[in-house]
């Protein structure tokens, strides 16, 4: 009931132009990004995206690396929907909807290379550095997609890690007073455009996405998507793909221009 | 998590790949519908060496109680591996990419699911991979979707999927293990083909915006073929039952 | 209610010499073997009990030994109940039907010495080959215990595994392309008995189990018994178990001979 | 996991065991009832080193209510070592033997207990290990057998158990964790002695069929045996109980 | 778990600790009301490099309903540290730390909130560490009770929390990471300042009976001051929601 | 309602001098300490307060230490709240009541250093005795603090650790022939009181603690505190709290001497 009254004001707000919070179809909301807020973590950022607010944080220990990429390091991402965050979200591991989000971020993050794993080894099939990219919702009110991949990917960029050192006995040893940033090869941005009826919008917020019926998210990096996940219980035909696809690039472009200005990123 | 090595000659200089398929050719594809006869639907799907045993047992009461929707059918669903599925064993709980792969093959069968006929009803689609050959959700999603047909759930269409690789530069079809690993691209897609609706659609790797294009499209008409081999399978499914029907009469 | 009449009507059956389902009460159902169906399982069965179906797997890698057998293999078994198999089964780690299951079937496995551990080490107190058998239930049509007992038999009995190698170094590799069978010392069969009122019945189907009072497992390798399990809510009398024995080690010579038909084992 | 080493002697060329005990001998054994004070029914058995507490709590409401049967009571069991009771400390969560063994003592009490006085309810049966040494499972259902009866529930008979073992060749009574670990065969073993009814029988070992039937029998002789215990644990329970009722008068 | 290294100058001869501050001198306290739009009432608190969110959600619903109280709401406590909150990542798993911190900062804020006003309800109080640098439970007190606050829960006080440590043999206030680690005591406090009762007081280290003394009444002290902040952010939460709603008014 | 009764018959009995069970406000409930009867534990102690009832044991094995403590031994203490010993106990993992009993326990023994860690390093940063301390209740009639409490300690104070030698290898043998005693520093006593009303009460039991308006326990080493934990729903004033500390402070001269005539200990 409820949910369907408000599925038709929202699409007929829509077929005029308009979205519930006064935005156009294509804008995204205000962003903002706060970096280095984190004292104990490598790197960190919060992310508001309106009223939607995530936290990333970077931290780092020396690990054995994978048998099968004896000379890469290693990237582990994580997510928690805590219940800080919304009225349905309940303590507990992450359920689906989280595990999703982090898989698809660290997709977008590996796909892109961003971080140089292959950098991040320190003694080749013994040490390398293990990235721990940890992600926090503290408020949702929509696509905590976008803005939970923008704090990874601020936290990343920003964070600063100490130097590993191998000594005569082959030992390794860490120096926490010097620092530095770790290697970066891009910047994926990441985009989700929402299906409501027949309408494509821009990061959709909480009330958008409750009556959505498909979304489409997507990582960019250099013109190129790297990463895609469709979700959500209804289809999208083909041209509606592409037209997501198309839109979602514009955006990425948008929101990378933000992210060099805040953090003067690669 | 994998060797990444350029140079491993996924398809010869002729187009062909490894087990000599052609880049537009899926892997032989056998289905058999109600092979499991506790399920109110089920089959089995091999793709190669992709094995995958999908049932359907629903509509049926929902516990706890209060996941129930009162205007609708909840649909469940677990894709799950056996531990001897794979190359290293896995173990049996779930792992991260299984709740993932659960999620994904539940929002690409829902569509197709009139779910207002059953309201505070669930119908549980249980996916077991016997072995993993590359392309697993997209057998998966092929099994499902002919189990829930013999379960007699009512559908706008049936699902059908594969996925689209890039080896060695060029868009292939129905990826095995072994390109998935050393290939560029794994890009899983499902749709509806008689309403033109892609249900599933994930990219892992790079790809330029003509390059999907082209993947959706050989997505699209391998879908079709496979299509025709899910309707197929039903049929065969039909005329075994009339059979023990009649048998039964003649007794 | 419903229970109640079931039990009186495959009583009455039985107390005529009858089943439900057309067999003698010694008569085991269909029994059908299909090995090496699963290409990334060293070994692997497929088993049809009528209607009921369990896959064992046989999966082996390198470990190390338990402190107290420095000079053996090690084998673990594992059951799954997969929701998959019956409406009654959900999701989530082994019950505690499960877990006797596949300790029953390890027990029997152990003692009969089927495999013989002492050849699986490779260097004593270091390495040696951990042999994992998983075993699902993919239909439940009654007695899973004996379809899944000769499902681990047929597969264990099928492996191929690769060869160990110990450099100079002292370091263990694997030779994937050489293949061996594993060193097999006896062939144990299980079967069940179940008991309904006064009359003892072999290889019960699902009907017969939710009725029966009581069952007997037991396992056979040459003649003599070397795992027994009563199991269910009643009791047996002395004579009962004797009886029960006795039929049970004609139907494991019977299952014996399926065995060594299909994969012509030792 | 334990080392066989049949050079180890079990028992003297006398046919004396290593603490002395004859073949056919049961350590001795201890049972006091009602030494817990919250639960309904509680008993305290020691056998040799084995140490052990029952404790029986209901017939009591089910939680969840799903799990209640309409027409009678559900036995619940629970077997559990505490970490400090074996060798190596075990962690306090359940094994996968626990689990077990909670299973086959459950079924083990629940032939002798009158599940139909009760419907809609649960009786749950709590054990401790508090020391292992051999034969835990059959002194935990001497234990809980007594706890049951102690609580009022109403019994059929009460339920006695002895393991029998094969040592160098001779089966033995009430194995003890040596004999268990370094001999060839551990047969646990319970019955109502009254209806003469075998409700527990396992075998981790190879015998023979006259093997077999002797042990049953050595095992059902000691069951009698300790059943007498049993009752008198029982008698002195009552006599205690009459004792507080009859000061509480007088004061 | 801590290296105790006596020598290690926590304060200096002049009485400056290492981050300049005197003894009773707590270090810079901001709190800001209302930070967590979805939330009934949120707070976020910095004091120096510790920092927190909390949220509070309630008066609601109890699930599962079985948990509710009839004559009072029932309330809950969860305090969660992020992974990279502190020096090395914790597992975002609730450690035994964890569970018994949210007891007893439950059992600190309890004690103000007029439970008996929501019968069959739950408020629920959900806090999150974002940097770890000592006494976190206080500053979580200080941040749930203004959060609870700007709920709208009716409560008789609030909650004020602070520290005391003894380092190199002097007490000091609000403790830091590294006074914890290398000090001698960490003494956790709070009280509702109005009421003058203690609602939490725990002790990790030796102190006699007069330095106990002591530490209380420089704790309380303590809370005073940090009470009168914590009435600022609700009074700025005040202002600022008055001008939303006449902002409202004038578009 | 019934528990409103209560805690009015309890007040009246309190405000009159006397307690539900006929005690003074301070006396303890008669105690009985009973140790070594746990032959597989290296120390074991069942301790009886009135009719509650736990059991400690300890049991010791080779770890490596902290990395931050390399020179030191390591201590664990774990509680479970059996569902024997109480209608109102699950069972599954300890819930918050066990985990901070265990942590209370932990750290009134960490501060009294009663175990001299230092003496449990074997070779510093490689081995050292870990001490497993496990605390069950049985029956809780109340205070299951002070009795688990009381019970750890004498299992600490009487029990016998195997030996650890250092071969020419630089290995780690143990000697379980030869025992000794832990090496201990002090003896921590644990005492609890409960406020009810404008009364403060020693050693609370059941009754009392369900209507109790607040618990101090507090950990006495020497005549000193090293431990405090202030529990329960309502607060205390900070001269109710030092009227507290001086009553357990004498109950815990008493518990000691207890604890002393019956191990014999330092």
């Amino acid at each position: 009931m409820i949910p369907k009254l408000k599925r038709q004001q929202i699409m007929d707000l829509l077929s005029s132009g308009r979205r519930v919070d006064g935005r156009g179809l294509e804008d995204l909301r205000p962003v903002e990004i706060r970096c280095r807020s984190v004292k104990n973590a490598e790197g960190s950022a919060e992310v508001r995206l309106g009223k939607t607010l995530a936290i990333a944080g970077v931290k780092t220990s020396i690990g054995t690396p994978f048998a099968d990429t004896p000379d890469m390091g290693v990237m582990i991402v994580n997510a928690e929907f805590l219940p800080i965050a919304s009225p349905t979200f309940e303590p507990g591991p992450p359920d689906e909807n989280a595990i999703e989000l982090a898989r698809v971020i660290d997709r977008g993050l590996r796909r892109a290379e961003m971080i140089d794993l292959k950098q991040l080894c320190i003694v080749p099939g013994k040490a390398v550095w293990e990235v721990w990219i940890d992600i926090h919702a503290l408020n949702h009110d929509g696509n905590l997609m976008d803005a939970s991949a923008l704090a990874a990917v601020a936290a990343i960029l920003t964070a600063e890690v100490p130097k590993a050192m191998v000594n005569e006995k082959g030992e390794v040893t860490i120096n926490k007073s010097e620092r530095q940033r770790l290697p970066i090869k891009s910047i994926p941005i990441t985009v989700t455009m929402a299906k409501i009826g027949d309408k494509l919008v821009v990061d959709p917020n909480l009330d958008e996405e409750e009556v959505a019926d498909a979304f489409l998210t997507a990582t960019f990096v250099d013109d190129k998507v790297c990463a895609i996940q469709k979700r959500g219980e209804r289809g999208l035909t083909a041209e509606e793909t592409m037209k997501a696809l198309q839109i979602a690039r514009q955006k990425a472009h948008e929101l990378l221009k933000t992210v060099r200005e805040v953090v003067g990123g690669g | 998590m994998s060797i990444k090595s350029k140079e491993l000659t996924l398809i010869s200089p002729d187009g062909r790949r490894l087990d000599g398929r052609r880049p537009d050719e899926i892997r032989e594809l056998k289905i058999k519908a109600g092979i499991l006869e506790n399920a109110d639907g089920s089959a089995y799907v091999e793709q190669g060496n992709t094995k995958i045993y999908a049932a359907v047992y629903g509509p049926r009461e929902v516990h706890p109680r209060h996941l129930a929707l009162p205007n609708r059918a909840v649909i469940r669903c677990r894709y799950h591996m056996t531990p001897f599925s794979v190359e290293e064993r896995k173990s049996p709980a779930p792992t991260r990419r299984e709740i993932e792969l659960s999620k994904v093959i539940r929002e690409a069968l829902t569509p197709a699911i009139i779910v207002e006929q059953f309201p505070s009803s669930a119908i549980d689609v249980f996916i077991e991979v016997i072995n993993a050959d590359g392309s697993t959700r997209c057998a998966s999603i092929i099994a499902a979707s002919v189990a829930l047909a013999s379960a007699g759930i009512p559908m706008k269409d049936l699902v059908a999927a594969c996925s689209v690789g890039k080896i060695n530069g060029v868009l292939v079809l129905d990826v095995t293990d072994v390109e998935d690993k050393y290939g560029e691209v794994d890009m899983p897609f499902a749709m509806m083909p008689n309403r033109n609706e892609i249900t599933l659609l994930q990219l892992d790797g790079i790809l330029g915006p003509e390059e999907i294009e082209k993947a959706i499209s050989m997505a699209a008409k391998a879908c079709k073929e496979i299509y025709e081999k899910q309707k197929n399978a039903l049929k065969e499914r039909y005329i075994e039952l009339r059979k023990t029907v009649e048998e039964g009469f003649r007794t």
